[in-house]
């Protein structure tokens, strides 16, 4: 059988106040990308209103949509960015 | 002396103000030198107007761990591209009021061409990377997330407004 | 509250001392306004080594009167160009140190991008107009007036070697 | 007969010193030129050494070779700046 991975989410700014919280954790299908963990997040009943192109960090660095996820990885779905 | 280049930026994300020259005068003393010519010190404040909008507070949220580690990379990607001496840069998060630094940014050069250039180049990339989110609070009692839809257009709206 | 043009600028020409950095805080906080969310300050410093040669120290002759005049005119321009609320310059003369701040400008702004503009057409027209004269002392004793000919250079050539 | 002017004449930088003094005066015909000064100036036994395009402040204001000068100016010879 395949092996699954649980992976720690984080969802900050705007984000946090539409998923009306502020961290998570979801499980994956070992191997999957953080595409993959999108779109897991967007289904039905779920964050519907992520962006298909929404910038994700994987353990803080920012990440590609086709990058592998491992057990225990801390990924962050960043908004617009708005320091300065 | 060479010095490695860790001794030449200095880097924090903090809740304390930033509002005093007087620090980065500090800073600037320990990892400039008499080399540089050129001190170039920008700051961002809380600005009572922005786009039309009254302002009353900010409140500045980070990914903070990142948000230390992605400033610290722009300053020494800085320090590879433009000939500079030093590099100090600090970025405010939680609650600010008008007039509040909520960035500043010292940097050293033997020529001031640099010094500018560098500056610029790290408060643009700032701007663009670092995890740090910016929730305006109005005079008429509102709030928004900068750069976030509106509270309506959310709510009409499906993913495709973020595109 | 709109201020007259007077208002928003302050320059000087000065022997005392510009390494402070408060001083200019200060007035900053006196010309400022909150609508201002940028400040850029910009110091220029007797450097070590300048043109491959080692300077010891320098001192800096000016008109006076007239160099008072053109500060406070190229500030008063810088206003008319740019988009920024208030501007503070000043210039030494007399002799400095190594590491000392020769020239301090500091601008504020609505927006960044009219800051860093004016900051620098600020001492690039200062570099070409302010009636200051910089005498560059070296390690190795001689001395040298930053612009002119050198010495032997006066001696054997014409007029023409200023054209 | 055609009135004299005298103008205060002041030596900056190299000037001040390759002239060996800082400040002067200078008789000239009314209606004189910045570039009729400059000549004068120039002249045998004077500063041969004064480009013909040197700058020039008329009471404290740039001035072009052209300016007529009166009586009581001060005319400033400008090296080339060194500020900032």
């Amino acid at each position: 059988m395949t092996d699954r991975i649980s992976v720690r989410t984080l969802f900050f700014g705007v984000y946090g106040e539409l998923a009306a919280r502020r961290e998570g954790s979801a499980e994956l299908a070992a191997d999957s990308t953080v595409a993959d963990l999108v779109d897991s997040l967007r289904g039905p009943g779920g964050l519907d209103w992520l962006p298909e192109s929404v910038v994700v960090a994987v353990n803080q660095s920012y990440a590609e949509a086709g990058t592998t996820l491992s057990d225990g990885d801390e990924v962050a779905l960043i908004p617009p960015v708005a320091g300065g | 002396m060479s010095q490695r280049p860790d001794d030449r930026v200095r880097t924090w994300i903090t809740r304390e103000t930033l509002d005093d020259f007087a620090r980065f005068e500090d800073i600037v003393g320990e990892v400039g030198s008499v080399e540089d010519g050129a001190l170039l010190f920008f700051q961002g404040r809380v600005r009572r107007t922005n786009r039309g909008r009254q302002v009353s507070r900010l409140t500045y949220e980070a990914y903070g761990e990142m948000a230390e580690g992605e400033l610290s990379a722009i300053c020494h990607e800085a320090l590879e591209q433009f000939d500079v001496g030093s590099i100090a840069a600090a970025h405010r998060v939680g609650d600010l009021a008008l007039g509040e630094v909520s960035v500043a940014i010292a940097v050293t050069s033997a020529h001031r061409d640099d010094g500018y250039r560098a500056s610029r180049w790290i408060i643009e990339t700032i701007k663009v990377r670092l995890p740090i989110w910016k929730h305006e609070h109005y005079e008429d009692g509102e709030s928004h997330w900068v750069g976030a839809p509106t509270p309506e257009a959310g709510a009409s709206t499906g993913g495709s407004r973020f595109g």
